[in-house]
């Protein structure tokens, strides 16, 4: 019983994990850089569902809509602002200035919401779900992650293959020049994914706060990485890969807390991801693109 | 070195096995060669033999498996059936590099040149396993570093003018102007001391004078370094020219060998290229 | 070569750009210390009015951005709020400065404390994490500049020097009396206990409490479910192990960030064991959106109390609020305003002032603290050891209806 | 004309790298003067030593990353390798080598070595990996590196040396005294690192660094990031040459953590995280990928920044942000650079002729 209910726990600490390793994987995908400032927009999602709820006293639906309106914008100007003036230069200046907005927004958040940390109410009202005499718990909150990480696979993986624009992406990501040959607007698709992926942020930091209540100006970082970590995991650029990744990742970091060692989980999981890349070089889902000689 | 250059030499044709290599252990020998790339056939039933000083030629129509064979030749991709054998010694589940060190070395048909290097500096990386030189002797730059690199360079400087481009030898690899790259390459390819040499396509892009040149520049390579020379090449005036033996593929498969001559009239060629090869002349 | 230019000429210009708002920035917080009612007088007035004897210069390092800036912030309003206060007496003036540490136990802490000491700083109040105080301590003992940390625990940092002193408990003893504390409430209990292996805070107060509990023959089912820095996003797997250990009462040493995180998910799952924390379990019901029901019954060994109603702490929380935005102070605040009390009373009774120098005043401190008992927001009649380790009573707590009451 | 250009070539190459030894050791005699003439505040003399560690860190992890054309988020880690086996072996040839310099130089090489033997184990399977998943695979393994040493206890007592990776404290005879102690980290380490020998390091990273770029290996490294399978095809074994790259990025990385941890009485493993990492490549990128004196100024100016921001009290980290990115904007945006050049050439004379002078 006891491992179920760890798996439980696992399944849901992993599909946070894999709703934010989506946003990484789509703008990854796309724009081919690694957006280390992903973690914080969840931030400031999850400090926006909490101020328009705590403070303006509004039901938290319209705090979910409110923080995906203000992650939108945000990612939108960040996108402006600090990343495509770089266009077309190496990856890792792109990286470096994408650390640089990580930081400006841990530090805007400390200076507008102070550092001391808020308690989030979570959005889910339900009742935990009780099994064998409590032996096995199930909450709202997974539920909830799990249907909502879900539907966002699904959606995403829908859009990128039936509708215009995401046809438009995928033609970006496979091949820049030749997209913009074909008449694509390649700032315009790459500015959308920012405005997906940052949408996706803000849900993503909603659901983290309602499983993991301490909001602080530093709550994103850490699954920020565990999240990028997740999606390299499940081979970065695949929807589906970013899925399973997560889930995979939530999963292995429980059993490892569970069955193996607290003090080493850390090292645990991270020598598990090294592992797994060693035998699939290009993730659990990746392609192997061959190098055409 | 730069009289090579002046030198016009006449461009003879020749018969299919040289009467200098009768005897003796081919360079290259590849036995019933295949690949399969996720159940589809690229290569198949491949066989060639070429002599240590012998210029062979590869032809066939865009997509019938040229490259692939090369690439086969080389290592970059493992063959599913089949052996490769250089200087009699089997390739199987080598590493391009080692392949390299057992005598075989190519150019690209995409030029394939480290652009960010001056043409020397090429040339010289294409020397890396004939530099004597430790690695702690590189890191502290011991006396030994200092000598090995003149060496080096001497060497290189010779190679380069030897292809004519000994006035390029400062100037990036990237800046030069096509058909300078691609004899840049052949230079590279050299300098890593080779028995034999894959050339992709080497007149690809070249203004007919240019080739013309080609044409001369290959012969002399062949006869200044005693090396056997198998080359891809789309200009039928070149691969009838200067190879002595050619191959034809088509569908990953030999449908034709023989002397130019015998090429020329083959129905099977012609059938291939429907009348293509004449066009070109 | 171009780039190094445009490298250096950006550098330039957004330094100079900066330093210009730079000033402003200054005085906005000076402007907010001197803000305070009682502090009315203002610094610069009092500063004046003592031309002949010039302020003492004390000085703070601490996390002031960062993950863990919000304990340096808690320290420096405490301090402000002291400094404000005694300055308004209008005798003896202390001029206070505190600088960012980044909670870096190596060099960031040390550039801090060289900052402060280019400012000419005497006494050293800091630092606030044990990581920096650690490696600030080796400083000060070389320079002979006298130490009170508000809050680094560890005894390695008393004992690092005969001039560094603590304001807070260390942590085996803290361990050692929450053991005692249980041994002697709940003896029958099974105990578990979940730390953070990443922070010493929490591994010292844990591994004084395994030793005592040991020692009283407490029975301990779970002792290592910990977490660290990197992964306490998810804590519920430690908490799912104490259950199923069957634990009734759950020992959390360490911060009410975490403590919150550990309340919520034990509440969701209906596990309802007793928790019981330590000092820094204090703040826990005035993180904001906390529904203070689920800390109810919780026990905690806390010096400070921001809701007793002595005149002391209801002045000192009102200012605290005042100064930041309606925060309620924690024990850190409480520790940073002992400090300086401390500081300030043992330099009126040796007659220390500003130009007494920081080696002289290092040995005159020395003497006081050796003999001195000090009042203040967390205990009454504080004393220090040798060591330079402070003894005071460490009260438990449970909370009852969103308040602690001082446990029977 | 060919063998002058070769000789030009041969200079130009020679002078950039006689100016980046000649602005290092001009800047060491300047500020040693001051020092000596004691015209330096506590904290400048502060920065000296944490400067020589991180622009030898940022040489390092140039060649890794500019030279070789890899991505590392996982350099602290060897840092962190270094500091602590450094700190080690300092504690434990106290007695044997009661000079503190040559110490200090066992110190620094045990811990480079150490450094990079991980480094090579390390390499073995990893260095199979490409891109972002060797960038992902160094980011784990510098988390599983502060991961261990956050449990590692090492101490001395009257039996001897004794060490564990361990949940729970090791227990030492009485009289005994820890060198690590868990999550405290290394703490009450003497203090045995001096500025000079800084600079010694320094150099010595210049000199293996700018002579490895010159050899036949800094060539097939240089050929290895250009085109991987043209290095192949001409006989460069490219998996020998990425670890060789890794190997000497580690050792010297391990050397200047080993500088970093004597230069401090106490280290934490939590020092050397993810955010250092970063920290050290965004020295590499500001400076200019594969610059080596653009790594050493940068690392100067990026180290000494934040500092000079002290005054900012809280607003000191977001304006560092700020900095950070318009300075990447200024640097590599190509619009951004176009609008500067335009205002440069306003300002005329003086710059124009010095870029004619440098022009690359």
């Amino acid at each position: 019983m006891q491992i179920i209910q760890y798996l439980i726990n696992g399944i849901s600490i992993g599909a946070v994990y894999a709703i934010i390793a989506l946003g990484y994987t789509m703008v990854y995908g796309i724009a081919k850089m690694l957006n280390f400032a992903h973690g914080d927009v969840i931030m400031v999602g999850a400090y926006i569902s909490f101020c328009v709820t705590n403070y303006l006293g509004l039901p938290s639906a319209v705090s979910v809509v409110a923080a995906v309106v203000v992650c939108t914008v945000l990612g939108i100007t960040i996108e402006g602002l600090a990343y495509k003036p770089l266009r077309g230069t190496p990856g890792l200046a792109v990286l470096i200035t994408a650390i640089g907005v990580s930081y400006f927004l841990q530090n805007a958040a400390q200076l507008i919401w102070s550092s001391s940390p808020k308690n989030f109410t979570s959005i889910v009202t339900m009742d935990p779900i009780s099994l064998m005499d409590g032996q096995l718990v199930i909450t709202g909150e997974v539920l909830l992650t799990v249907c909502v990480s879900v539907a966002v696979m699904v959606g995403l993986t829908f859009f990128t293959s039936k509708t215009r624009t995401g046809k438009a992406m995928r033609a970006v990501s496979e091949d820049r020049d030749a997209a913009q040959l074909m008449g694509i607007n390649v700032n315009r698709t790459i500015s959308t994914t920012f405005a997906i992926g940052s949408a996706l942020a803000a849900i993503a930091g909603v659901l983290l706060c309602s499983t993991v209540p301490t909001l602080m100006p530093t709550t994103g970082s850490m699954p920020g990485i565990r999240a990028f970590t997740a999606a390299v995991f499940g081979g970065i650029g695949s929807i589906p890969g970013a899925m399973l990744g997560g889930v995979l990742l939530g999963i292995i970091e429980t059993f490892s807390k569970a069955y193996l060692s607290t003090q080493f989980s850390d090292a645990i999981v991270f020598s598990v991801l090294i592992i797994i890349l060693l035998v699939k070089p290009a993730g659990l889902l990746g392609k192997q693109v061959q190098e055409k000689v | 070195m730069n009289e090579y250059s002046r030198k016009m030499l006449k461009v003879p044709t020749y018969n299919l096995l040289r009467e200098q290599d009768k005897d003796k252990l081919p360079v290259l020998d590849v036995r019933n060669l295949g690949i399969d790339f996720g159940g589809l056939t690229a290569v198949d039933s491949f066989n060639i033999t070429i002599g240590p000083t012998e210029i062979s030629g590869l032809i066939g129509p865009n997509g019938a498996g040229k490259t692939t064979i090369f690439n086969l030749l080389t290592s970059v991709y493992q063959p599913t059936r089949g052996s490769i054998l250089i200087n009699g010694i089997d390739t199987k589940g080598m590493t391009t590099h080692k392949v390299n060190k057992l005598g075989i070395a190519r150019t690209f048909q995409n030029i394939r040149l480290f652009s960010d290097m001056t043409a020397l500096d090429n040339v010289k990386v294409g020397m890396h396993n004939q530099i004597k030189c430790s690695f702690l002797s590189s890191l502290l730059h011991l006396p030994g570093y200092y000598k090995a690199e003149k060496k080096a360079n001497e060497k290189a400087m010779e190679l380069l003018d030897f292809m004519g481009l000994g006035d390029v030898a400062n100037q990036k690899a990237g800046s030069l102007p096509y058909g300078v790259q691609r004899r840049l390459e052949i230079v590279r390819a050299l300098a890593t001391n080779p028995s034999i040499i894959l050339l992709d396509e080497p007149a690809a892009g070249m203004n007919p004078s240019e080739t013309t040149e080609l044409m001369h520049q290959i012969r002399r390579i062949r006869d200044t370094f005693h090396i056997a020379i198998f080359l891809i090449e789309h200009d039928m005036n070149l691969v009838m020219n200067v190879c002595e033996a050619i191959a034809v593929v088509n569908y990953g498969r030999i449908i034709a060998k023989g002397t130019p001559e015998e090429i020329r009239q083959n129905p099977a060629v012609i059938e291939a290229y429907l009348g293509r090869e004449e066009s070109n002349a | 070569m171009k780039k190094y230019l445009a490298l250096l000429l950006a550098c330039l210009m957004a330094v100079s750009l900066f330093t210009g708002c730079g000033s402003s920035g200054t005085t906005e917080t000076t402007a907010a210390a001197a803000a305070n009612e009682t502090a009315a007088a203002g610094e610069t007035a009092a500063a004046d009015d003592t031309a002949a004897a010039p302020a003492i210069k004390i000085g703070l390092t601490g996390p002031l951005t960062g993950a863990n800036s919000e304990y340096g912030l808690a320290v420096r309003g405490g301090m402000e709020i002291a400094v404000a206060e005694i300055n308004a007496l209008g005798g003896l003036q202390i001029e206070f400065k505190a600088e960012d540490d980044e909670a870096d136990g190596s060099d960031k802490a040390v550039s801090a404390y060289n900052t402060l000491k280019d400012w000419g700083m005497q006494i050293f109040a800091g630092a606030v994490t044990t990581g920096s105080s650690l490696a600030i301590a080796a400083e000060t003992v070389n320079d002979q500049i006298f130490m009170l940390t508000p809050s680094a625990s560890a005894v390695d940092v008393a004992m690092t020097g005969s001039n560094v002193y603590q304001m807070c408990f260390t942590d085996p003893n803290q361990g050692a009396s929450a053991a005692e504390l249980m041994a002697e409430k709940w003896p029958d209990a099974t105990i578990g206990v979940i730390y953070d292996s990443s922070d010493a805070y929490s591994t010292g107060i844990r591994d004084g409490f395994l030793a005592k509990a040991e020692e009283l023959g407490l029975n301990v089912a779970v002792s290592d479910a910990s977490f660290t820095a990197d992964n306490k996003a998810d804590l519920s797997t430690q908490v799912t192990q104490c259950k199923d250990a069957g634990c009734d009462l759950v020992f959390l040493p360490f911060y009410y960030t975490e403590a919150a995180q550990i309340l919520t998910y034990a509440n969701t799952i209906g596990y309802k064991p007793t928790f019981f924390g330590c000092d820094g379990m204090d703040g826990i019901l005035n993180v904001e959106g906390f529904d203070t029901a689920l800390a109810e019954g919780l026990v905690l060994m806390t010096p400070f109390d921001a809701n007793a109603t002595d005149d002391a702490t209801v002045s000192f929380v009102e200012q605290f609020k005042a100064n930041n935005d309606g925060k309620v102070p924690n024990q850190f605040a409480a520790d940073g305003y002992d400090v300086i009390y401390a500081l300030y009373n043992a330099c009126v009774a040796a007659g220390i002032d500003g130009n007494t120098p920081a080696d002289e005043a290092c040995a005159l401190l020395q003497e006081q603290f050796a003999t001195m008992s000090v009042d203040g927001l967390t205990g009454t009649g504080m004393t220090w050891d040798e060591n330079g380790m402070i003894s005071k009573a460490p009260a438990a707590m449970v909370v009852t209806d969103g308040v602690y009451v001082p446990m029977g | 004309m060919k063998t002058k250009m070769n000789t030009l070539l041969k200079n130009k190459n020679a002078r950039t790298n006689a100016l980046t030894y000649l602005v290092v050791i001009a800047a060491f005699l300047v500020t040693q003067y001051l020092y000596s003439a004691d015209a330096l505040s506590s904290s400048v003399k502060g920065y000296l030593i944490p400067i020589c560690v991180y622009i030898s860190l940022a040489v390092s992890l140039n060649l890794l990353v500019g030279i070789c054309g890899e991505l590392s988020l996982g350099h602290a880690g060897f840092m962190g390798i270094g500091a602590f086996s450094g700190i080690v072996i300092a504690a434990l040839l106290k007695d044997t080598i009661p000079n503190d310099a040559l110490r200090l130089l066992c110190a620094m090489f045990g811990g480079g070595i150490l450094a990079g033997a991980v480094g090579f184990v390390i390499g073995v399977p990893v260095l199979r990996l490409r891109g972002d998943y060797l960038a992902i695979v160094t980011l784990a393994f510098g988390e599983i590196l502060k991961n261990i040493i956050g449990n590692t206890y090492a101490g001395i007592d009257e039996s001897g040396f004794h060490m564990a990776i361990s949940t729970t404290k090791m227990p030492l005879e009485t009289g005994g005294k820890y060198i690590i102690n868990g999550p405290l980290g290394a703490t009450g380490i003497q203090k045995i690192a001096t500025f000079p020998m800084g600079f010694v390091l320094v150099l010595f990273t210049l000199f293996v660094v700018l002579n490895l770029i010159n050899s036949k290996e800094g060539r097939a490294i240089k050929a290895v990031r250009d085109n991987r399978i043209a290095a192949e095809s001409v006989g460069i074994n490219v998996t020998a040459f990425r670890m060789k790259a890794f190997v000497v990025s580690a050792f010297l990385a391990g050397m200047a953590g080993a500088l970093f941890g004597l230069n401090y009485s106490s280290v934490t493993a939590s020092k050397f995280n993810f955010n250092t990492s970063i920290n050290i490549l965004v020295f590499v990128v500001l400076g200019g990928m594969g610059n080596i004196l653009g790594s050493v100024i940068s690392a100067t100016l990026l180290y000494v920044l934040p500092e000079a921001l002290r005054s900012l009290q809280d607003y000191r980290m977001i304006l560092y942000a700020i900095v950070l990115i318009v300075v990447m904007l200024c640097t590599w945006s190509p619009k951004v650079k176009e609008y500067l050049s335009v205002i440069g050439d306003k300002l005329g004379g003086l710059r124009k002729k010095k870029e004619v002078g440098s022009h690359e």
